[in-house]
């Protein structure tokens, strides 16, 4: 197609305007010529809807450090965790809430004016004593105001952003970074950002999951191009169920529900955590509960007609408690379900919420082009990188806490870079891979719909690649998903305008879910041990003499978008132990 | 506070067809034949429905309401679509959705660009209300999609892009107007030059006054259901007022004077005829008029 | 370019229709003043253009008309007041509704009589034993 | 960023209405303001003016049909009713007024056509205001 073509050139382009993006943004804006693409306006971003809060160890209401948080995270990550990475983030933790209280964020208070703290799961004192109370928040919208602090603050530093531009590509020359390619969504014209230095912030993939918590914008677009340019991911296999999402809907309850007393509930209205986790029961970390639940279910004491979910019980709760603390899941619960909280408890179940690998990086955001390469000017930050501060299983607030630490870094890093290096020269023809997949989903004719691929998908990763995973089911979903990606290629648009092609961009958006499950289930299937958000059935316990290591995959073969021939390596990297040693994960 | 004080949105006016057509550029003073039957005051909002399993309140846990087995309906889209390189004109087209008891209207629209045609196009993101996409116009007022539930509308849905912003296909339309009156009130902080080392101090009280406007998602909502907005887009708009307030009433700022002259202009608060469209249709609950009129008071007291 | 399409009304709730017949009454009102100073200042002309003008007030489709802006006066006069109350009342928003049911019914309460009073005259000229 | 969609030849909606230019910070005065409060003053005053005058002369006593040169006279006659009926023809007047300049403000798109019809509303005001108070002022019961 003869897509008329713009070039534009800055020293630093970031991808995305989450949290983790204009948390880069304002850094690099103000070091560097900084433009930020991003296919959403930026306060649709998905960091909008995280709702309990960032944790700090501020020591507000009782005595706390970083120390201790930084132990909770490795134990909560079940020890996959790079304990370098946790140090480094809880210490600029304190920081980070600092600095978004003086970018104005309007945070909850104490009696005494101080930023309030509340407790949150696996948050805990003097290293797993009891829980303590470490995440500020600011009611249950902490991901709206943070987003919409950092957009203010962007609109104060007037920082350049491209709304609605797709990045479809990343450009690199002599295996450095060169420049991204994009696609403007209101025009259908292509652009080629030549830049010094990227910033990916592309957020998370959780729709290749059908109940998920995630936004329908988030399918992994960063993750999905580097994997393409052959670049590595890691731990891939990790993704993070959350225990409470509104029965079959997915929309997510926070654990800020539990933090503020709620309790879980079967059928015989039990309080069945405390069977599982004794100490700490309901705020137990997320995959814990998350198993506990589906095996109350499994066990026959699931709630409804089909025993399919629980109930999340605030109905004890004083109202007043719930006003000023959880409006909007109170709300959630009422438009979706006709649920009245006070009286009544909440049917919830698991629902696919968090990816804690994605693109490696070190602590700078840097991206490692393998285990001990980096790409020059390429960084990651936010939920599509993993560096890994989260390991297997993210504890609650950590990754508010991940996207302002580590978007700041990469924002730094990248603007310094920029400021050292030189332009680089495109290669001929950069945006010629992206005008090839979009003629060809343009021009197909094969019948395959784009909607029933992505639904069979979301099917198969839900059945097979969930809260519990055996090889058998994720044999079946490695079936299915080169069974999908063969569907794929023959898939086709409606709509064939150029204009606000939004049919067009979910059918380039399911390409890379599938990329990334085929991913996903491969390193679970190699991966034949349960550790923190993986958990595998024919291995109930952690294997920490072959397992204690991240998996790194690469891609081979199958240069195509979504290609069937494509076959993924594995390869696996240490974790960095600083403190602490491993032991069992029992709270 | 989310009981019987805080207003919450009424229904959407359940049948389409009352609504009449309208002259192509008649000035927006609308007949008043088609003022919508029920204005229930402080009426609870879509949860009040039509749901068979609603009514008891006692209801033992084990049968929780809105959990009965899915109830499968037809329902009407009713649909303005625009085209931009085929259409010289905007037209209606009317789609056939079935729907279950808990889905939202959001899902009946993706049914139709998933099912039967995929040049359908509307912005959304996040399905539950806190992003921002989706506001359209649902048989004549402005609401999320994803918030509202079909089981809630009536037969036939009448489905329009907001008004007042020029559209640029279907249900989208050109959001720059918006965000550049939203930038125009200088939305941030602008602190005192004298930053403490640790977090500045704001009691619980202060943090309170301006709690209501911090809950804003910037859909548009409501400036595209100010009667001044549609025949002045000069006029700020409440969306911009209201983040303009989230400052002006925030302790810990001092760019409140300079906000209020901004807002003090012809195009500012003074245009604003307390007309409430816009309190009706903020899905966020957000009291819109009321913080308009503080601001308003505000200028003439010059206290806050 | 095309023209702009033929939408539907907005259905607004009854803040935007209350506002919507205050304005449109307050530009009738107006435009009413206009004509009455005009013939009011026929005073100054002559006493008796003055009068025949006055005369053909007294007809009863003019009285049906006069009953319309007296009707006019008193809601915006009444939903001035209305409007007033929620500018300086901190509460006044959260209100509107309920003052705007209490204005519509304080008009009707006051409609009535008026309404009687003016055209009584009429009803005994047209149809009257007296 | 200014998108070319003209580019691609093919229509777009017409905007809804002529985009205006807010004018900024230019204008610094409280006209705004006053003009907002007046409305509400005045209100409030009309109140008991207008009310009370419809009631007076509209309703009681049989209404307009005991209106003649006479009735007029005799009340122009009083200073108290000459004072009513000036503040009353000033307040409603600029009050009014006032009003439709707002009106013309929402719906008048063109700046041309905005301007005329300000320059005829304030014509009419002057003129309704300077034969009002004439009127008043210079009544004299004698000429007939
Ligand atoms: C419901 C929910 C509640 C949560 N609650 C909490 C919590 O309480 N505490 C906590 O710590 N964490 C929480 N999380 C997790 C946390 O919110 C997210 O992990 C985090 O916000 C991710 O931020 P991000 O900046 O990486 O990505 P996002 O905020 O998702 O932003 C992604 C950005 O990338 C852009 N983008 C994507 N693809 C492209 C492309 N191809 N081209 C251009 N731009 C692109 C998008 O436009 C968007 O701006 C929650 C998550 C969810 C879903
Ligand atoms: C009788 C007592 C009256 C009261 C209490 C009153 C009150 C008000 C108020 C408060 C407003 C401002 C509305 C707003 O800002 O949204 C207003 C507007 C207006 N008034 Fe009056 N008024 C009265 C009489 C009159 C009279 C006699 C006239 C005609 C000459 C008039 C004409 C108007 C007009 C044209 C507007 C503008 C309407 C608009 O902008 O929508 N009013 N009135
Ligand atoms: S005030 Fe309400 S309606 Fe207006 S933009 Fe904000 S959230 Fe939307
Ligand atoms: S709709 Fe418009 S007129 Fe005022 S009350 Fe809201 S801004
Ligand atoms: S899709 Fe986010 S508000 Fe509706």
């Amino acid at each position: 197609m003869a897509t008329p073509i713009e070039i534009h050139k800055f020293d630093t382009v970031v991808v995305g305007a989450g949290g983790a993006g204009m948390r880069a943004a304002l850094e690099a804006g103000q070091r560097s010529h900084t433009a930020v693409l991003t296919k959403l306006y930026p306060t649709r971003s998905h960091t909008g809807a995280a709702q309990g809060g960032m944790c700090a160890a501020l020591a507000n209401v009782e005595e706390d450090n970083w120390e201790w948080h930084t132990f909770d995270t490795v134990k909560g990550g079940d020890y996959l965790v790079d304990q370098d990475a946790a140090e480094v983030m809880c210490k600029e933790a304190i920081d980070a809430v600092l600095d978004l209280e003086k970018m104005g964020l309007p945070f909850s208070r104490t009696p005494q004016g101080r930023i309030d703290q509340r407790r949150f799961g696996g948050h805990t004192r003097d290293h797993g004593k009891a829980a303590v109370r470490r995440s500020c928040y600011a009611a249950d919208r902490t991901g709206h105001m943070i987003l919409q602090t950092l957009y203010q603050q962007c609109t104060k530093h007037e920082i350049e952003f491209f709304n609605e531009f797709y990045v479809l590509d990343l450009v690199l020359a002599e295996g450095a970074v060169a420049g991204v390619v994009a696609y403007e969504l209101a025009t259908g014209t292509l652009h080629v950002f030549q830049a010094k230095a990227v910033v990916f912030a592309t957020g998370g993939f959780g729709k290749m999951y059908k109940v998920s918590s995630n936004a329908h914008t988030l399918t992994g677009d960063g993750p999905g191009i580097i994997w393409r340019k052959g670049l590595p991911l890691e731990d891939m296999e990790f993704f993070q169920f959350h225990p409470t999402g509104i029965w079959k809907m997915g929309i997510l309850l926070s654990e800020a529900a539990r933090g503020e007393g709620g309790i879980l509930r079967n059928k015989d209205g039990e309080r069945f955590m405390e069977r599982y986790a004794p100490t700490i029961k309901d705020l137990a970390p997320r995959d814990m509960v998350s198993r506990a639940i589906y095996t109350e279910i499994r066990q026959g004491r699931g709630c409804g007609p089909a025993g399919d979910h629980v109930y999340l019980d605030l109905t004890h709760l004083p109202p007043e408690q719930l006003d000023a603390k959880l409006p909007d899941i109170t709300e959630f619960a009422r438009t979706y379900l006709g649920i009245e909280p006070y009286d009544d408890p909440i049917p919830i179940q698991p629902t696919a919420h968090y990816a804690m690998g994605g693109i490696p990086t070190d602590l700078l955001g840097r991206v490692l082009a393998s285990t001990d390469t980096v790409v020059p000017g390429l960084y990651a930050a936010g939920e599509c990188a993993c560096v890994s501060v989260h390991g297997a299983n993210r504890l609650g607030t950590n990754s508010l806490l991940d996207i302002n630490v580590f978007g700041k870094r990469s924002g730094i890093a990248a603007a310094e870079y920029a400021a050292s290096a030189p332009m680089p020269e495109l290669p001929p023809d950069p945006a010629a891979y992206v005008e090839n997949m979009l003629t060809r989903l343009l021009d197909n004719a094969g019948g395959e719909s784009v909607a029933a691929i992505r639904r069979d998908l979301q099917e198969t990763m839900d059945v097979n690649a969930m809260v519990y995973r055996t090889e058998a089911t994720l044999k079946q979903a490695e079936v299915d998903i080169a069974t999908l990606k063969e569907r794929y290629a023959r898939a086709g648009v409606m709509d064939k305008g150029r204009r606000y092609n939004t049919d067009l961009l979910e059918a380039v958006e399911l390409g890379f879910l599938l990329d990334l499950a085929q991913v996903l289930v491969i390193g679970a299937r190699a991966r034949n041990e349960s550790r923190g958000g993986h958990f595998r059935e024919d291995y109930p316990n952690r294997d920490d003499v072959n397992f204690l290591r991240h998996t790194m995959a690469y891609r081979m073969g199958g240069t195509e978008p979504a290609s069937p021939t494509t076959e993924v390596r594995l390869d696996y990297k240490p974790v960095t132990m600083t403190r602490y040693e491993p032991t069992e994960r029992k709270y | 506070m989310a009981g019987s004080d805080t207003p919450r949105q009424d229904d959407i006016p359940v049948d389409a067809s009352a609504t009449g057509d309208q002259p192509a550029g008649a000035a927006d003073v609308p007949a008043v034949n088609s003022v919508s039957g029920d204005e229930g005051v402080g009426s609870a909002g879509p949860d009040r429905a039509v749901d068979p399993t609603a009514q008891d309140a006692r209801t033992p846990a084990v049968t929780v309401r809105g959990t009965a087995a899915p109830s499968i309906r037809d329902v009407r889209l009713k649909i303005r679509r625009f085209l931009p390189e085929q259409d010289a004109e905007p037209h209606w087209e009317t789609y056939t959705v079935p729907t279950e008891q808990g889905d939202r209207l959001l899902d009946a629209i993706h049914w139709v660009k998933w099912n039967i045609d995929g040049s359908l196009t509307f912005r959304r993101s996040c399905a539950h209300g806190v992003c921002g996409s989706d506001a359209m116009r649902v048989n004549g007022v402005n609401r999320l999609a994803c918030k509202v539930l079909t089981k809630d509308l009536g037969d036939e849905v009448l489905l329009e892009p907001i008004k007042g912003l020029p559209v640029l296909k279907d249900l989208v339309v050109d959001m720059e107007p918006f965000f550049e009156a939203y930038r125009s009130v200088k939305p941030f902080l602008l602190p005192s030059p004298h930053e403490p080392t640790k977090e500045r101090l704001q009691s619980a009280k202060d943090r309170e006054r301006f709690d209501d406007t911090t809950k804003c998602i910037l859909c548009a909502a409501c400036t595209t259901s100010c009667p001044v907005y549609w025949s002045d887009d000069a006029y700020f708009g409440p969306a911009a007022i209201v983040n303009a307030h989230r400052f002006i009433f925030d302790s810990r700022d001092e760019g409140g004077e300079e906000r209020l002259e901004i807002l003090n202009t012809k195009e500012g608060v003074w245009r604003c005829r307390t007309t409430f469209n816009c309190t009706d249709a903020c899905p966020r609950g957000i009291e819109v008029t009321k913080a308009i009129q503080e601001v308003k008071r505000a200028l003439i007291f010059r206290r806050f | 370019m095309p023209k702009a399409p033929a939408g539907t009304l907005y259905r607004g709730h009854v803040g935007m229709w209350s506002w919507v017949a205050h304005r449109v009454t307050g530009v009738l009102v107006f435009f009413f003043l206009f004509a009455h100073v005009m013939d009011t200042a026929l005073v100054r002309v002559s006493p008796d253009t003055y009068d025949k003008i006055v005369d053909t007030y007294k007809n009863p489709v003019v009285n049906l008309l006069e009953v319309g802006l007296v009707a006019a006066v008193l809601f915006h006069a009444l939903n001035g007041l209305r409007i007033i109350a929620i500018d300086f009342w901190r509460k006044g928003t959260r209100y509107q509704r309920q003052m705007l049911y209490a204005e519509v019914t304080l008009f009707v309460i006051l409609m009535v009589p008026a309404a009687f009073f003016m055209l009584r005259h009429t009803f005994l000229t047209l149809f009257g034993t007296a | 960023m200014a998108t070319a969609l003209e580019d691609f030849g093919s229509p777009a909606i017409e905007s809804p209405r002529a985009r205006r230019q807010r004018p900024g910070q230019r204008s610094r005065t409280n006209f705004e303001l006053y003009s907002w409060i007046f409305m509400r003053l005045s209100g409030v005053l009309l109140v008991v003016l207008v009310l009370g005058h419809l009631l007076i002369m509209n309703v009681m006593d049989g209404g307009v049909q005991r209106l003649n040169f006479g009735f007029v006279a005799g009340r122009w006659s009083s200073p108290f009713w000459q004072t009513w009926d000036l503040l009353q023809l000033w307040l409603a007047e600029l009050h009014g007024t006032n009003g439709l300049r707002t009106v013309i403000n929402d719906y008048a798109e063109r700046d041309g056509t905005r301007l005329w019809l300000k320059m005829l509303l304030y014509t009419s005001a002057g003129l309704v205001l300077v034969l009002g108070t004439l009127v008043i002022f210079t009544f004299d019961p004698n000429i007939g």
